[in-house]
């Protein structure tokens, strides 16, 4: 029982939260609101350079061989900056439905996220519009049972616009079909990717909205001292602090069901996802109120977090989804709960 | 205790049902915080002028039915049941005209009122500065009288309307030495003044609500000024009291909320009831909107009967504000991935206004006093806790 | 449109409260926990001779002929002192049924009541433990569809001891049967008497709950000034004002429903009875908070009322009960709902 | 990062179990808030202690097993899962035990750690004052050091297990002219001595759970201050630190509760299922006790592997106090009108001891400094928000 990640996994880390802190400002993410795609290739190759896209890709196929528990704290960073790049949805939920998937479209498209000439993302029934879809080299997508793996060429896109000028939603209508896959677990196994990618996500949004908080209500003085100073403000923010804190750990026990494809993935996943999300909600709905009417605005950065983390709350399962995922085991007959339950022994 | 309406009373109602069923735009107006759709809300307030629907509460030789605050709460039901435009030139109507009334003088009335109610006049105001919000006895805006002129200069913000609007009003601190509620003067200003510039402030959903403005002495009659110099924080505060805090949280706008929120939730039930936590705030949102109507009422009647209304006032913002925001994010939760659209989006089916209904509502706990400042007023005012 | 008390009904409650805080005080109480019965028949005397027992006893039958509207600012005191007496039993819920029924029993009993001679309680479904049933001169039991008027002796009595030692709770055994009707909806109205009885006393309980807690939080010191003047006692004191405030019109209006026999009043019951007993929960959770160590002792008066509130909240029907008949209304096709339907037109 | 156990952990699980399920009394003990139930306590106690798992985190030559925190962890979970007794001498083992043994001289530990084991002593702790409660700087009760003794006056108030306890520590002012955190001695005092008076405080359940415990020249050996005079603060410090906290509130005794609570509502779920606001709470109620165990494990493996442990501790508290009255109003509401019923009314049936945890439950919110206190320390320490 071994609940800490290693050195390595905490330095590259740090080297990537420099990184992402330094080049993606909030200042970067305004300049792409107004710009076409809204990305930026330029981006998307220092993320490459870095590794990121190729860390979860084989070994075989050019990449680190890494998996979804080594990458979850970089995916909670790509929060924390609120990335307008479909990272964290290309290294942890498409590389491994690639990898899942195997034969020619893993072969084709897995060297090619490595060396960072593509963008893959994912569009299934629960989540029917596709983040991303008019810069991805591949889009796989779920219909009905079958899952289509399709280029730009394959497809028409309609846009989408989110109340996150960050978020980039298409649906995506198919002109030529091309199904490489009628294996539900496959879609599942993405299903489950895509809500703990949302889930780290939102651990480094409400930290993000946490920090950005403390340091204006410490800024800000009324009645002759700093906001920040009143016990109301201090337990609005204590408040989130504590959901916040308990919310880790179930993200990181689902990385790592993910990673070793433990039979709890599910309900794990389920699990992190409503607690960080929730997290991540009372996080945006304190942070504005201690903003007071600044936090209405669209001139402070709030609410670039703020928004991502309501749209991430409802998107890959939302609440009710995932509720009803963990319903079904608590409530079944055969349920194992209680003490000495929370790890398969 | 008779909670049957009068005949009166009923009538009243069928009158305002079938004028607003005969002249309520079929197409809902853009929003009042785009330049064509101000000029939009201006028209249909000139449009209520004609039919004396637009200040139901002014006196009938200022256009208005003298009617009480039943009659008051009967005619924004039937208002909100109608999906009716917001009243652009709220700020006016209900907040400034009853000050008006109450400390302006006859030449102010006439020169000011019959404008304001032909929406000539759309007024914004001008409470806060970027260092008084809650702590609004912080102003530092100045105004120094020279001859029959105050000259102006300082900052308001968070000033709603202000971007189209053609007056603002607030308080200016006219005696330099003064401190925290003394010297304050509340001061009728023309925004089109020589010195003024306007800064419009994008909000959440990046249109400009509210904007700052900032004076460059500007010079302004001394006609308009609205009771005694130095009096301004009472004037303010009448301004800031109850009733008028009724006038713009009329009860009815919540049962609507309510009411759609439980059409939302049968549309969508199957779905819904995956998340137990939803049925639960429909409930509630029902329920509370009720509790507020009640509520409301029973205060409105005991006013009417001359009774006063006391610091028990404050819990009214807390209570319309989180009820608000709770019977949104039940809506969000309601629509799942599709909350984060925008209308106009093509996939949006079945969303509705909820967004721009869930963004609004952010505001509610913040602006008029956050609803911290009204737990304090609430704990040492009205339950006597030590400050 | 009134909704407004009359003169003589404030003036009617203040001498009550006046009588009720100087005569049933908590040491009162607190003396009667010792007593057998815990019952006081001076008390109940002196209730009488207040004409508190006769209130709602038509004329004819030598009462004051009032009704529940006239009733329930007077409940709302009884709550306020926890009067460990069935007046508000015996006035708001017995005597309009024992009206409804009408005949012999009511022609038999209804001037006892008036006389002070008589207490008499209801026992339900939704209430199978009929409380004071021990000092019940009359029992109205509910028994399927049958509802039974008992004297001691056609019953066998078994206590059940409630957290409320104030609170006497007995099943009752029916050893000679005496049905006196089958009308469901002179049961039913019953039931609807008896939340809103509860719900009046919440009201006077979460009233009660906040004034020992604001004297409290006032006299106790700590960190160099009183506990009431950190923002953090404040806001959960705040919280319960607020709650409470707004449960007072609903209840009010449920009286004004019963009094009048209007068709929603079983929807107006149930909106008041959860409303009110939310607020006196909330009371009951804060004020324990902000008295520290002290809220948890025996000798502190809270427990007292705070007991009694848990108890209130789930008789007469708990909260499912209730909100399952909201919920029938509000999610009916023909549900008359949103602005200008809360009074009937 | 592996979340199995190791082979050892599993073994040690079986034998902890095993060991459990031969010696577990089969008849509940009653409360040790009543003689009898505190003699039946100790006695278990004893017999805890024979077989070496008494304090299992002790190390072997006092009794223990030197387990790590994941043994603890795992020992809880078995103890937990056997619904074995509370533990009567807490505050000795888990509180004071280890503090002794870092700031205890050799003569101390030798003297009062075996008797502390076998049950002989049991201890109360007396940390509160009348006026220092959340204060706990306010401490003014004195101990005036005469030649070899120690004269102690004043009055400790709140002090658990103190009507039946043997001995009692807490901090004392030694030195009359210091104020707040300064000059303050820990000192164990026998409760047997001349001029101590225990008065018992009934609780909520009628129970005296705690006691005062008043003190008139109290003659106390100082072979029983423990750490340096003037230290008292640090010694205090160390036994409210995080692993003490932990041993107190191990995750466990939360998923038992939880999963009682899934089953109670399974019993009950029609009639549950007609409040949504039930399943909602059933449903968060194993989240959040799942989520508890997770970050309890995840800090433990931290502090296992030489980590510290910073101001996020205070979360603790908060999190599992506002758990545990959650879990159990959620069982009230399941409950209904049976919820008020003492254990032993005759038509109780089904009701458990959920009544008992309610109660129990309003406690933990307050006790251990309140919640309102721990959100002040995560403000200003964990997230640095100014004093």
């Amino acid at each position: 029982m071994d609940f800490t990640f290693s050195e390595d996994q905490l330095l590259f880390q740090e080297s990537v939260r420099d990184f992402l802190v330094n080049e993606v400002t909030p200042e970067k993410i305004r300049e792409l609101w107004d710009t076409d795609s809204g990305r930026s290739d330029e981006l998307w190759g220092q993320l490459s350079e870095l590794g990121l896209t190729g860390l979860t890709v084989p070994e075989e196929h050019g990449g680190l061989g890494m998996n979804e528990l080594d990458f979850i704290l970089l995916a909670q960073e790509c929060g924390y900056v609120a990335l307008p790049e479909p990272l964290v949805h290309t290294a942890l939920v498409a590389v491994p439905t690639l990898n899942a998937l195997g034969g020619e479209v893993a072969a084709e498209w897995l060297p090619k996220i490595a060396a960072g000439e593509a963008r893959v993302v994912v569009g299934l029934e629960q989540n029917q519009l596709v983040e991303d879809a008019h810069v991805a080299d591949l889009i796989l997508l779920q219909q009905g049972s079958d899952l289509h793996a399709l280029t730009q060429g394959d497809v028409e896109l309609r846009h989408n616009e989110s109340v996150d000028p960050s978020r980039k939603l298409f649906a995506v209508e198919i002109k030529n079909a091309n199904v490489v896959s009628i294996d539900a677990a496959i879609i599942d196994g993405a299903l489950q990717r895509g809500a703990l990618a949302n889930a780290a996500q939102a651990l480094g949004l409400a930290q993000r909205m946490i920090d950005i908080s403390v340091q204006y209500t410490s800024e800000r003085n009324q009645f002759g001292k700093p906001i920040g100073s009143f016990q109301a403000v201090k337990h609005h923010m204590a408040n989130v602090a504590v959901q916040l804190e308990y919310a880790k750990a179930p993200v990181h026990r689902a990385a790592y069901a993910a990673a070793n494809g433990l039979s709890t993935l599910a309900q794990n996943v389920s699990h992190a996802k409503l607690v960080a999300c929730d997290a991540a909600n009372l996080a945006a709905k304190n942070c504005i109120q201690v903003h007071g009417a600044m936090g209405y605005t669209w001139e402070v950065d709030l609410h670039i977090f703020m928004k991502k983390a309501w749209a991430l709350a409802n998107s890959w399962g939302d609440a009710g989804y995932h509720k009803a995922r963990v319903a079904d085991v608590i409530f079944a007959d055969d349920a194992l709960l209680g003490a000495g339950n929370t790890f398969l022994n | 205790m008779d909670l049957a309406y009068t005949d009166d009373q009923k009538a009243f109602r069928e009158e305002v049902r079938s004028w607003l069923a005969a002249n309520v735009p079929a197409e809902p107006l853009q929003s009042f915080d785009t330049e064509e759709g101000f000029q939009q809300h201006r028209d249909w307030e000139a449009k209520l002028n004609e039919g004396r629907w637009g200040m139901v509460t002014w006196p009938e030789e200022l256009g208005g039915r003298a009617c009480d605050l039943i009659q008051w709460l009967i005619f924004e039901e039937e208002y909100y049941r109608a999906c009716a435009p917001l009243r652009v030139n709220q700020n006016g109507i209900f907040l400034l005209g009853p000050t008006l009334m109450e400390y302006g003088t006859d030449e102010q009335k006439a020169r000011i009122l019959p404008k304001m109610a032909n929406r000539e006049e759309v007024w914004a105001q001008g409470w806060s500065e970027p260092n008084a919000g809650s702590d609004m006895a912080a102003i530092r805006s100045k105004a120094e009288l020279k001859g029959d002129v105050y000259v102006i200069n300082g900052q308001k913000t968070w000033s709603t309307r202000a971007v189209w609007a053609d007056w603002c009003f607030g308080m200016f601190r006219t005696d330099p030495e003064s401190e925290r509620h003394r010297g304050l003067t509340f001061i009728l200003v023309p925004l089109d003044s020589p010195g003024i510039t306007v800064r419009p402030i994008p909000q959440l959903d990046g249109l400009p609500g509210f904007a700052e403005i900032f004076f460059d002495n500007v010079e302004v009659s001394v006609d308009n000024r609205l009771g005694g110099e130095g009096e301004g924080w009472a004037v303010a505060m009448a301004t800031a009291g109850f009733e008028r805090g009724l006038m713009l949280r009329s009860p009815a706008r919540f049962q609507e909320t309510a009411r759609r929120l439980v059409e939302l939730y049968r549309e969508n039930q199957t779905s819904a009831d995956q998340d137990p936590a939803v049925k639960e705030a429909v409930i509630r949102a029902y329920l509370d909107a009720e509790s507020y109507c009640l509520t409301t009422y029973q205060t409105a009647c005991r006013i009417n009967s001359g009774g006063k209304i006391g610091a028990e006032s404050s819990t009214n913002k807390i209570f319309w504000s989180e009820l608000d925001q709770n019977m949104h994010a039940a809506a969000m939760s309601i629509l799942g991935a599709r909350a984060e659209l925008l209308p106009h989006a093509p996939d949006a089916a079945g969303v509705g206004t909820w967004l721009d209904g869930w963004l609004f509502s952010q505001s509610g706990p913040i602006y008029a006093g956050t609803n911290e400042i009204q737990r304090n007023i609430i704990a040492e005012r009205m339950l006597g806790m030590p400050r």
